[in-house]
C-alpha cells in the first residue's frame, strides 16, 4: 500500500506527471475569470468565493481524469486487481495520492488567488478551512467517477458529466462557508456538513469505487 | 498446491467461446495453450485469473496463486526498470529484485526508463516482474512476443527454474517456446456451439 | 541608520525583504545547480579519462 | 588553404568558445552586477528622500522597475536566442533561452510582488486588474508554460525545438494580450516617466539611483543567463559522456 | 482530408467519442456556477457574458486535449505523417472537426444557458455572434497547444497551462463584445477584432502545429 | 523502383546505434532485418520511413513509395474492420477494400469493430491496411506477432503477390514469416561504436 503510494506519488512529480499542473489550472481560471466578467472589484468581490470554490472543483477534476486510466491502459490495473491487496485499498490510496498531488496545493495556492479575486479580508480564514475540509471529498468523489469510467476512450469528459453533479454539495456548502465568512456571518453549519460529506465519501466511495473498477476490467 | 479447472465454458463480449475445457496443473507442470487466432485463450487465461466471470464450470485453485502477464506489461513508462520491478514486489510483500534482473538480463538496463526500452527489453521486463510476484502459478499469454531467439531460451530456463522449484506455467502462445517437457493443449476442440434459442429466457441471457 | 519610513514601514520593508530573498534565492538556486552539475560532469570526465 | 577569418559573433555559438570566453567574463559580470545592485538599492532605501505624495513607498521604484524592465526583456531575449536556434541550430543559444527562463519568471514575480505591495498603500488594493499588471501576469504564465514544456520533454533537441515554437506564438500572443487588456481597461499604472519626452516628471534625486539599480539589475540578469547557460552546456556534455560510457560497455 | 474529416467526425459520434461532451461540460458550468455565487439576478446578469465565454473556453480546452494524443498512441499519427496529404492539412482538418464537435454545439447551445444565467436580452445576438467568430480560434489554437504536448503522458493539463494564455485575447474581446452589447453600447470593433483573431489564427498556427508534431513524431 | 541506402547511421535518444548500414532493395525483392533485442531494427526503419531523421548517410528513395506498419497498428478502436479500412484507402487515393479483406481472412469480422478483435485478428487488419496504401515498399516491424501459423502462411503469401506484383518488403522479425526468397540481413555488425571523445564540441553534440 505504502509502495502504491510512493509510486503514485513519484509518477506524479516525474516529469510530465501533472504534479502543480492542477495548481497552474486554478491560477488560470482566477486570471480568465476577471477577464471574462471584467475588472470591477465590487463585482469581483461578491462572485470571488464561488467562482474560487468553482475553480478548486474543475481543477481537481481535469486531474483525475486518468486517475486509473493510465493504469488500465498499461495493463497495471489487472496486475493490482490480482495483487493480494484489496482494490478497495488501491482506490483509497490513488485517491489519497490524487489529494497530495492536487488539493492540498489548491489549499495552499487558494488565498493568493484570493487577492486576484479581490476576496473580502475576513473570508480568507474561511477559505483555506473549507478548502481543507471539502478537497478530500473532491478527490474520493473523483476516484469513485474516475472508476466507472476507466475502460472508456476520451472518458474524460463523460466523467466530468458524471462527477460534477455528485459534487454540487460539496461546492455549495464549501462556497456557502466562505461566503458567509466574508459578510461575517457565522459559517458553521455549512462547515460541518461539509465535513460529514469528506467523512461520509471517504468511508463509502472506496467501496463503489472497487465495485466498478472490477466490474469494468472483465 | 494444484489447479483443476472442470468443465469450464467462457464467453467474450457475451458471445460464448469456449466450453467443456477440464484441465489440471500440478506443482512442477507447465501447460501451453495452442488455437489459432480468435479462439478464445486470452479470455480462458483472464477466466482462470479471476479477472472476468465464467459462464459455467469451476475453477479450483488456492487463493493468490496466480500471476498473471498479458498482452500489455503493466509497465510505467517513466519509471526505471528497477522502480517498475521494486514496487511490485512491494505491492506483493516480496524481494529478490537483483535477482530478477539478472536473470532476465537486465542488469545494463536497470536504471533506464522503461520508455526507453525496446520491444523485446521492455518484454523482458514485464518478465522479470513474475519472478518478484512470489506466486506459485504463472498465467502468461503470449509471452515471448517480440523476443529474440536468445532471450526466448532465457525465457525457457527461467521458466525450468520456476518449475523446478515447485512452481507451475500455463501459458498461450503460438510459436514454439523450446519448453519440451511442457503438456500441450489444443483448445479448437472446445470451442463452444451455438445453441438453439429455446424459449425467451434462454435467447435472452 | 536605519531611515524613518513612517506611515509605510510594513510595506516597504516587506517589499524589499521579499524581493531580495526571492533574488537570493534565484541566484542561489543558479550557484548550487551549477556547482552540482561542475561536480558530476568532473566525476564522469575523470572516468572517461580512466578508460581511455 | 588559410582563410582570413573575420571574427564573428557566431563563433561564440561554439560550446568550447562560449566555455573559454564566459571563463573569465563571468566572474567579472557577477561582481559588477553585486555591486551595482548593491549600491543602487543601499542608496535608495536609505539615502533617497520621501515623496511628498507617495511618501517613503517610493522607494520600491529601486527594485519594481528594474526587475520589470528584466522581465520583460527577458522574453525578449529568450525570442530572439528561439529564433537562432530554430534558424541556425545553434546549440549555445536553446541553452541560453532555457537558462533566461526562470529568471525571467524570478524578475517577472518580484516585479508583480513590489507592485503588489505598493498598490496596497497607494490605490488601496493588492490587485487591480490594470492592463500593464493584467499582461505582466499573464507574462508570468508565459513563463511557467515555458518551463514546464522545457522540462517535461526528455530529448534536449525536441525540447529546444518546441518550446522555441511556443515562445515565437506564444510572442505574438503577449502583445495581443496586451492589446486586449488595454482595450478591456484603462487602468490606474503609472505611464512610462523615464521617457526622454519634455516635462520628464522625475527629480534626480531617484532617477540616478534608479539607474545605477537598472544598469545592475541588467548586469544581474546577464550574469544568471551566462551562468545557467555554463550549466545547462556541462549537463549536455555529461549526458554526451554518459551516452558514450554506455556504448563502451 | 476529406475521408479524415467523416472518420473524425464519425469516431466523435460513436460511443464515447466526445461529441456533445462539451456541451454538457458547458451546461454544468452554468448550473455550478449559480450553485457556488448565489441567485441573485442582478449579479448573474452582470457576470453572465464573462462567465459564458469562460465556460465555452473551457469545454473547447478540456475536448481538445487528446485531439492528437489519441492517434499517436495508436500508431495513426506516424502513417498520416507518411501519408501523401501533408501534415498542415491534417491539422487544419482536425481543427476543423473538433470545432464542428465541440465549438459549432457550444454557439447554438449558448442561448440557453443565457437564460440560466440571466443574461440581459439584448445580449443574446451577441452572444451567438461572438461565439460564432470566437470558437474556431479557440479550436486552432488548441490544435497548436495539443500538437506541442501530443508525445507526453498526462500532457492534458500542461496543454491547458500553455493554451489558456494564448486564448487571453479571444476571451477579452468576445466576453467584451457580449457585455456591451448587453449593455446597448456599440460593439462591432471587438466583434472585428475577434475575427482577426480567428483569420490570423486559421492562417499561420497550422503550419506551428504541423512543425511541432513533425517534431514530436521523431 | 528501387530503395538504396548508404552509409546509413541511425540513432535513438541521442544515442547512436547502429551505422555503416548500406542496402539495396530493387522491385520484387524482400530483405530481412534480423538482429537481437535492442540493436535497432525499430529505429533503421523509422529512420527510412522518414519518421527520424538520420544521423549521417544518405537514403534514396521515390517520393511517397513506402507504407510503413510499426509496432502499433494504427487502429481506431470504434470503428469497424471495413471502415478502418476505408479510412486508409481514402486517405491514399486508393479503393481495393473488399479485396484486402478477402486476402487477410477478414470477411467474417468485416463489421465487428476493431476493438472486440483478438490480438492476432487486429494484427491481420493492421497488414490488411497495407494493400490498401497502394505503395510500393511495405517497411514491416515484427508484422506476425501474434499470429497462428495459418496466418502466418496466409501472410507469406499476401507478401508473395505484393512483390509479384512489382512491390517490395523490407521486414524486422524474430521468427521466421515463410518467406524463403527473402534475403536476409543481420544488423549485428553494424552496431556503432564509441567514438572516443575528442575535446568539448565533440562531446557536445
Ligand atoms: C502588481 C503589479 C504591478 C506590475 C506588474 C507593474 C508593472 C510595471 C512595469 C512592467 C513597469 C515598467 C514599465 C515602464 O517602465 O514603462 C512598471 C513601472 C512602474 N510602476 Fe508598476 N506595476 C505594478 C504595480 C505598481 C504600483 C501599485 C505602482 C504604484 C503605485 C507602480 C508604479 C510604477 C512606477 C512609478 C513605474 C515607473 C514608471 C516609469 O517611470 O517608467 N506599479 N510597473
Ligand atoms: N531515449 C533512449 N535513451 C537511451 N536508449 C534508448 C532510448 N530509446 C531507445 N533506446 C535504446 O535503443 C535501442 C534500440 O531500440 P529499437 O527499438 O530500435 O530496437 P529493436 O532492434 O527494434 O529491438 P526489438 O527487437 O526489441 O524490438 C534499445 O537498446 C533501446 O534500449
Ligand atoms: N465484444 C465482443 N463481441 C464479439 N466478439 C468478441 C468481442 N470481443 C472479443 N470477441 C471475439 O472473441 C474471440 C476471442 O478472443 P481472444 O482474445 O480470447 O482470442 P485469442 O485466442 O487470445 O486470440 P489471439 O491468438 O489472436 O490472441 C475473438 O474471435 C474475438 O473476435
Ligand atoms: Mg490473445
Ligand atoms: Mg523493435
Amino acid at each position: 500500500m505504502i509502495a502504491l503510494l510512493t509510486r503514485d506519488l513519484r509518477l506524479a512529480i516525474r516529469a510530465g506527471g501533472g504534479f502543480g499542473l492542477g495548481l497552474a489550472f486554478f491560477l488560470i481560471l482566477a486570471v480568465l475569470v476577471p477577464l471574462g466578467v471584467g475588472p470591477e472589484g465590487r463585482v469581483l468581490a461578491l462572485i470571488a468565493p464561488g467562482i474560487l470554490w468553482v475553480g478548486a472543483l474543475l481543477a481537481c477534476l481535469l486531474s483525475l481524469d486518468r486517475m486509473f486510466a493510465l493504469d488500465f491502459e498499461d495493463g497495471s490495473l489487472d496486475l493490482l486487481a490480482t495483487a493480494p491487496i484489496p482494490l478497495e485499498g488501491v482506490v483509497a490510496i490513488k485517491a489519497l495520492a490524487h489529494w497530495l498531488t492536487t488539493g492540498l496545493p489548491l489549499v495552499l495556492a487558494a488565498p493568493v488567488l484570493g487577492i486576484l479575486l479581490n476576496l473580502p479580508g475576513p473570508a480568507y480564514g474561511w477559505l483555506v478551512l473549507s478548502l481543507l475540509l471539502g478537497t478530500p471529498a473532491l478527490s474520493v468523489i473523483g476516484a469513485f467517477g474516475a472508476a466507472l469510467t476507466v475502460g472508456l476512450k476520451r472518458g474524460g469528459l463523460l466523467m466530468s458529466l458524471l462527477v460534477l453533479p455528485l459534487y454540487v454539495p460539496t461546492l455549495v456548502f464549501g462556497a456557502e462557508a466562505v461566503s458567509r465568512g466574508a459578510q461575517g456571518l457565522p459559517a458553521a453549519t455549512p462547515l460541518l456538513l461539509l465535513a460529514g460529506i469528506t467523512a461520509g465519501s471517504a468511508a463509502l466511495l472506496p467501496f463503489a469505487a472497487a465495485h466498478a473498477l472490477r466490474i469494468n476490467l472483465r | 498446491m494444484e489447479l483443476v479447472v472442470s468443465d469450464l465454458a467462457c464467453a467474450r463480449g457475451g458471445i460464448p467461446l469456449l466450453e467443456g475445457v477440464s484441465l489440471r496443473l500440478d506443482a512442477g507442470a507447465a501447460l501451453v495453450l495452442r488455437g489459432p487466432n480468435g479462439c478464445g485463450k486470452t479470455t480462458l487465461l483472464r477466466t482462470l485469473a479471476g479477472l472476468q466471470p465464467a459462464l459455467g464450470g469451476t475453477i479450483s485453485c488456492p487463493p493468490d496463486a496466480m500471476a498473471y502477464a498479458g498482452h500489455a506489461d503493466g509497465l510505467k513508462a517513466v519509471l526505471s526498470v528497477a522502480e517498475n520491478l521494486h514496487f511490485w514486489a512491494a505491492i506483493h510483500g516480496q524481494t529478490g529484485v537483483p535477482e530478477a534482473i539478472a536473470a532476465m538480463n537486465l542488469t545494463d538496463l536497470a536504471d533506464r526508463q522503461a520508455q526507453h526500452l525496446s520491444a523485446g527489453q521492455k518484454r523482458r521486463l514485464g518478465l522479470a516482474r513474475l519472478m518478484v510476484t512470489g506466486r506459485w502459478l504463472w498465467v502468461l499469454d503470449e509471452p515471448t512476443v517480440s523476443l529474440d531467439a536468445a532471450s526466448v531460451a532465457l525465457f525457457g530456463s527461467v521458466v525450468r527454474a520456476h518449475l523446478a522449484g515447485g512452481g507451475a506455467a500455463l501459458m498461450a502462445t503460438h510459436i514454439d517456446l523450446g519448453l519440451n517437457e511442457a503438456q500441450l493443449l489444443d483448445l479448437t476442440p472446445y470451442r463452444a456451439r451455438a445453441h438453439a434459442p429455446d424459449g425467451f429466457d434462454e435467447a435472452f441471457l | 541608520m536605519i531611515p524613518d519610513l513612517g506611515r509605510y514601514v510594513v510595506e516597504v520593508t516587506l517589499a524589499y525583504a521579499v524581493s531580495l530573498a526571492l533574488l537570493a534565492g534565484l541566484v542561489g538556486w543558479v550557484w548550487l545547480r551549477g556547482q552540482r552539475v561542475r561536480r558530476e560532469l568532473n566525476a564522469v570526465e575523470a572516468r572517461a579519462r580512466q578508460k581511455k | 588553404m588559410t582563410t582570413t577569418t573575420r571574427p564573428s559573433l557566431w563563433e561564440y555559438a561554439n560550446p568550447v568558445k562560449f566555455m573559454r570566453l564566459t571563463d573569465w567574463l563571468l566572474p567579472l559580470v557577477g561582481w559588477a552586477a553585486a555591486a551595482l545592485v548593491l549600491v543602487g538599492l543601499v542608496w535608495g532605501f536609505f539615502f533617497t528622500p520621501d515623496d511628498f505624495r507617495q511618501g517613503s513607498t517610493v522607494k520600491i521604484i529601486f527594485l519594481h522597475v528594474p526587475s520589470a524592465l528584466m522581465a520583460i526583456n527577458a522574453w525578449i531575449m529568450m525570442l530572439a536566442a528561439s529564433l537562432v536556434w530554430l534558424i541556425r541550430r545553434h546549440h549555445v543559444s536553446a541553452l541560453a533561452a532555457r537558462a533566461a527562463g526562470p529568471v525571467g519568471a524570478v524578475m517577472t514575480l518580484i516585479a508583480l510582488f513590489t507592485g503588489a505591495v505598493w498598490g496596497q498603500p497607494m490605490w488601496g488594493t493588492w490587485w487591480a486588474w490594470d492592463p500593464r499588471l493584467t499582461s505582466f501576469l499573464i507574462l508570468f504564465l508565459f513563463y511557467l508554460g515555458y518551463i514546464a514544456l522545457w522540462s517535461a520533454i526528455e530529448d534536449p533537441d525536441t525540447a529546444a525545438d518546441l518550446t522555441a515554437v511556443l515562445c515565437i506564438v506564444g510572442s505574438v500572443f503577449a502583445v495581443l494580450s496586451r492589446y486586449a487588456a488595454i482595450f478591456w481597461n484603462q487602468g490606474l499604472h503609472q505611464g512610462a516617466s523615464l521617457s526622454v519626452a519634455p516635462g520628464t516628471r522625475m527629480d534626480w534625486a531617484y532617477k540616478a539611483p534608479l539607474y545605477v539599480a537598472m544598469t545592475g539589475f541588467g548586469l544581474l540578469f546577464l550574469a544568471l543567463v551566462l551562468a545557467g547557460t555554463r550549466t545547462e552546456i556541462r549537463a549536455r556534455r555529461m549526458s554526451a559522456l554518459m551516452t558514450r560510457e554506455r556504448m563502451q560497455a
